[in-house]
């Protein structure tokens, strides 16, 4: 039998396989190569990157809830500088597309981080943190606020020639409405979603298990909302969308691009298996070899409702 | 640093809701050094979700053994495991003891079931130094003393040994202890770390120490295990990459 | 030792203990009768109930997800009529505060049920459900609409002397800000959380699990964002909150309570193990007197911050 | 219909992935009828957090049956469990069969683990009816004959017995039966019921079937087990309360 073609399109960006490593849970990509041949994924997003490092905030940083964690990592990061000294050389020696993620407190730093890095030939893409719930001075407003995120579309768009991936939050009331500014603006994409405000109490001390109080809600336990969310965007927005939340097994997977998704990425499941993508792709061609799917991208939003 | 699924050969309860987990493991058990952790998934299933770290707490040959308590939903799962059920281990993880070195009594502290990453330790440095071990619990309970040597007791209650706490214990046999080339090994709760470091920074004590904290992945990715530094105030160590033993001068417990 | 005082109070509604039966878990009381004493517990809402009979959406109507459920029962419910009729005379037969939950398409409908079910005494207060998921016509618009928040309460408070509560949706921006148009709007109390708007595909049919597409999501998965729900409100506006998301045992129960719930509801546990509420009651009863608190209703809003 | 808490007391192996567990629970084992189920928790944890239906297969003095299959996480977790291991069921649940009545002959038609049910019928029922069983499956893989009588076999494939499915084999020998005074009980896949039904309608027979279907609480609370009504066409009708035996022409399968 011929073997499937896993590979797969997000608006410009080409992928060998829709199977992509989410911000924040790769690091920077050292680690995971110790496991599994980089190579051999559909792309890698590091780590949300600011203008300066950041420290980050203090333990404890995450917690365990039913089928899913809470983080504030509070994107403790290495800032840009020293991300192009010192972490993209390692990254250069794989032929995996880098996708380089940005958070920032303000408009400006956006697009400042954008035009420094849009220089460096190792990035592939940039995807915009426009949600990250767990940075006080701003993460959630822009994410919360469709005129903001359309602005900062706008604005990193005219810095670079890259593609630009906008990262929805899910803590909304309309996804979509994101999406369609996203679009409107110019963005190549969107990927959703970003964790889910979360907290927790110790019920002894009564303060929250969390040092920064809320925390993003990651893993299976999010899976049918991140669907939902992806599902809301294919309905109504025509823009290339990689779906994010919850996913454990290539089975998640069919479900996403299903839902409407070009691509997917693989988060909280790293932590617990970091060797998860490699058996996810093997798993995604096994399926499309039984079920006679010669693309996989033929998968994406093929719903029937 | 891999994952292996290992069956267990053994599960022993050392005392009411402290067990042994005996675990036929013979590439981990190869390799692993003393205080150097796990990562095991306890089950499956996404229930628990994470994977729970525990210390290696002896090799023999190719078996290794984990020692832990009954706290959660994981190690009860941990201890309900049976004879050639197949245990899900990542590892070996992060930075263990540094026996090596200038001093002939190593003094061992622990915490409650903080004598977990003590019985390998104390195989490994075999005849080289001197061993003295002190353990402290809240009562007689929690007194576990697999395979230490040399003992020493404290309870809270009084219950067993002497009445307070590991580190007056410590305390009171220091300047004895001193006249001697020492250095301190300790692993325990955050609270009694606390203490032994105001103690060995008074009486300048090289001292290194296993850390627990809350953990996801275990292996440097997901940023969820930060420890204030000494030496560098403006970033966080991670206990599971540059821990979980750090010299206890360097960090803020 | 004394027995703690489990009672609590919600605006004027009074309770003998925080633990309530969520609308749509507990059908109309009758099937729960055979399980435990409706008497024990702090009070029951009943499902929700339209005007006219509503036959509900066709199967399939729920699913497992990790560590929680979707359900989109559509609604389903007697009508005001045959609820006067037939179900009255069971429920009033229990001392237990009787919570009429009210679900309408129109804003006329919400007036009109209130209207016609105020009459009946065995009634304590309502609860409106401004915010199923599930029902095509209007629900979802409802609970996401800050304004028809606000003139539903309006409505149904002008009709009646008893207690409103508003079940508050959680698929919105900021909940708080329904909050605070209920209170301005002369509302008694909220509740928070109804159920997110999830989905789930079946991969080798391409169709949706559910046969409306989208379900609620219940479930201890939800639990950390209803927690981060009910905290949200009560750091901005000064209402009465129930909380309901996910609680399992009476550990959640005193979670709920810390971040600001003076009552709570259980709802998916009920189809798990229908004895759960009289378990957690016992349950908080020893919290109590092992912590040595004697009013539960000190546990309120108490998280340190 | 409570909850209780049984041990188990074996778990046996049909055939490959399919399994009885004997469980003993007096209470339960003394009121249950053929067709009534259980809706089983499987573990303690919230994964898997539903109840599975499981109908009552068997019962022998105090303790009762349950036949399955491993389908998902649920049935793993069951196939799984140990001599002693405690398994919490609430019920008996829904509306059995209706074995008394103006008959001679059962006629029972399984598809796959449909036979689950029957053997406790089969019990019940003595010798008060003559009983003919058809069953029928994918492959012989798929035939449980379990404690079955007067067997009749069809497989898809033809491994087994007649090729064909399960209606197609009952309908070969209908005119043959209808000589004598019969019932049809009936228990499968819905897309065998939804034939099977048909066939009833054209043939004028007498049949009950029990329907599957998902569900959350098994007993009446979460409507969340629909089946639409022939009678009441614009009310559904509950799997969980009104069935899941109900007559095959009442409902819309
Ligand atoms: C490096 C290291 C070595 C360890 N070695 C041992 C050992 O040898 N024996 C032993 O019994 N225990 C050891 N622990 C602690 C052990 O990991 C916990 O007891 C275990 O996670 C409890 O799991 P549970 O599911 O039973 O408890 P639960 O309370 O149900 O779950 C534990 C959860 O709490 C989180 N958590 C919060 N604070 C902490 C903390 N301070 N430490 C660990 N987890 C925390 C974990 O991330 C996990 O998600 C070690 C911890 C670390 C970090
Ligand atoms: C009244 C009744 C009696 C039953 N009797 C038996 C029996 O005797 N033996 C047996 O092997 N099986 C029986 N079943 C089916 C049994 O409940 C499922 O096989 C079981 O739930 C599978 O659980 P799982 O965790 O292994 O599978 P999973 O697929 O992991 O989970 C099953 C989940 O799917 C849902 N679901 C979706 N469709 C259905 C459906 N048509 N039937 C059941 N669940 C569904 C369930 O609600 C459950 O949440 C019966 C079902 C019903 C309704
Ligand atoms: C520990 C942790 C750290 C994360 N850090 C970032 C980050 O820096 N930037 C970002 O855009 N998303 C971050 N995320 C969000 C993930 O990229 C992903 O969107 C989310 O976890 C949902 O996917 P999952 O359920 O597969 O984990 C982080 C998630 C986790 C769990
Ligand atoms: C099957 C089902 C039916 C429900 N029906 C209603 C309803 O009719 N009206 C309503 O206000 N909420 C309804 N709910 C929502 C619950 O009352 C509750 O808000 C929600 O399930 C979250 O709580 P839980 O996680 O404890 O289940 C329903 C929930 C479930 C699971
Ligand atoms: S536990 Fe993940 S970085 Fe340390
Ligand atoms: S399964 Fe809940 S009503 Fe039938």
């Amino acid at each position: 039998m011929k073997k499937a073609d896993l590979s797969v399109q997000v608006g410009k960006l080409k992928f060998r396989n829709p199977v992509l490593l989410a911000s924040g849970t790769v690091g920077y990509g050292n680690e995971m190569s110790e496991f599994i041949d980089l190579n051999s994924i559909g792309g890698i997003v590091t780590k949300s990157l600011s203008l300066k490092p950041r420290k980050g905030n203090p333990p404890q940083r995450i917690v365990e809830t039913p089928a899913g964690m809470l983080n504030a990592i509070g994107l403790q990061n290495v800032g840009v500088e020293e991300f192009i000294k010192e972490k993209i050389p390692f990254l250069k020696k794989f032929n995996v597309p880098l996708i380089c993620n940005i958070a920032a407190s303000t408009y400006e730093e956006y697009v400042e981080c954008t035009k420094i890095l849009t220089r460096e030939d190792a990035i592939t893409a940039f995807e915009i943190n426009v949600s990250c719930p767990n940075v006080k001075e701003g993460g959630l407003q822009f994410g919360n606020d469709v005129k903001a995120v359309g602005k900062i579309t706008a604005g990193v768009k005219a810095v670079t020639n890259k593609p630009i991936i906008i990262k929805l939050s899910p803590n909304v009331s309309y996804i979509s409405h994101f999406a369609k500014v996203v679009k409107e603006e110019g963005g190549d994409a969107v990927s959703a979603i970003n964790t889910l405000v979360g907290t927790a109490f110790n019920i002894i001390t009564r303060k929250p298990k969390i040092h920064n109080v809320n925390g993003g809600l990651s893993g299976p336990a999010i899976k049918p909302i991140a669907l939902a969310k992806v599902l809301e965007i294919k309905q109504s927005v025509d823009i290339p969308i990689i779906g994010i939340g919850g996913i454990m097994n290539w089975q998640d997977v069919i479900e996403f691009m299903i839902a409407g998704s070009s691509a997917i990425q693989l988060g909280t499941v790293n932590f617990i298996d970091p060797y998860a993508a490699v058996t996810i792709i093997k798993g995604l061609e096994d399926f499309c070899m039984k079920q006679g799917i010669e693309k996989i991208s033929e998968l994406t939003g093929s719903y029937i409702i | 640093m891999f994952i292996t699924k290992a069956p267990v050969e053994k599960v022993i309860e050392l005392k009411n809701h402290i067990f042994i987990l005996k675990i036929f493991a013979p590439e981990i058990a190869s390799i692993i050094k003393p205080g150097e952790f796990l990562n095991v998934k306890v089950c499956d299933s996404n229930f628990p979700l994470l994977r729970r770290p525990f210390s290696v707490c002896d090799v023999e040959g190719d078996f290794i053994f984990l020692m832990f308590n009954i706290f959660g939903e994981g190690t009860k799962i941990l201890a309900n495991k049976h004879k050639g059920d197949l245990i899900d281990l990542l590892g070996p993880l992060g930075k263990g003891f540094n026996i090596e070195g200038d001093y002939d009594t190593a003094i061992l502290v622990a915490g409650g079931l903080g004598v977990a990453p003590f019985p390998y330790f104390i195989r490994k440095i075999g005849n080289s130094k001197k061993i003295h071990s002190f353990i402290g619990g809240k009562t007689d309970k929690d007194i576990i003393t697999y395979r230490m040597k040399n003992i020493t007791i404290s309870t809270d209650d009084g219950s067993l040994g002497i009445k307070g706490n590991v580190v007056e214990l410590l305390e009171q046999n220091i300047e004895k202890l001193k006249s001697e080339r020492i250095k301190i090994f300790a692993c325990g709760p955050n609270a009694m770390l606390r203490k032994l470091r105001e103690l060995c920074i008074r009486h300048n004590l090289n001292c290194e120490a296993s850390i627990e904290c809350a953990m996801a992945c275990g292996f440097g990715i997901c940023q969820g295990c930060p420890i204030e530094s000494v030496n560098y105030p403006d970033k966080y160590l991670l206990v599971c990459k540059n821990g979980p033993v750090f010299n206890i001068r360097d960090v803020v417990i």
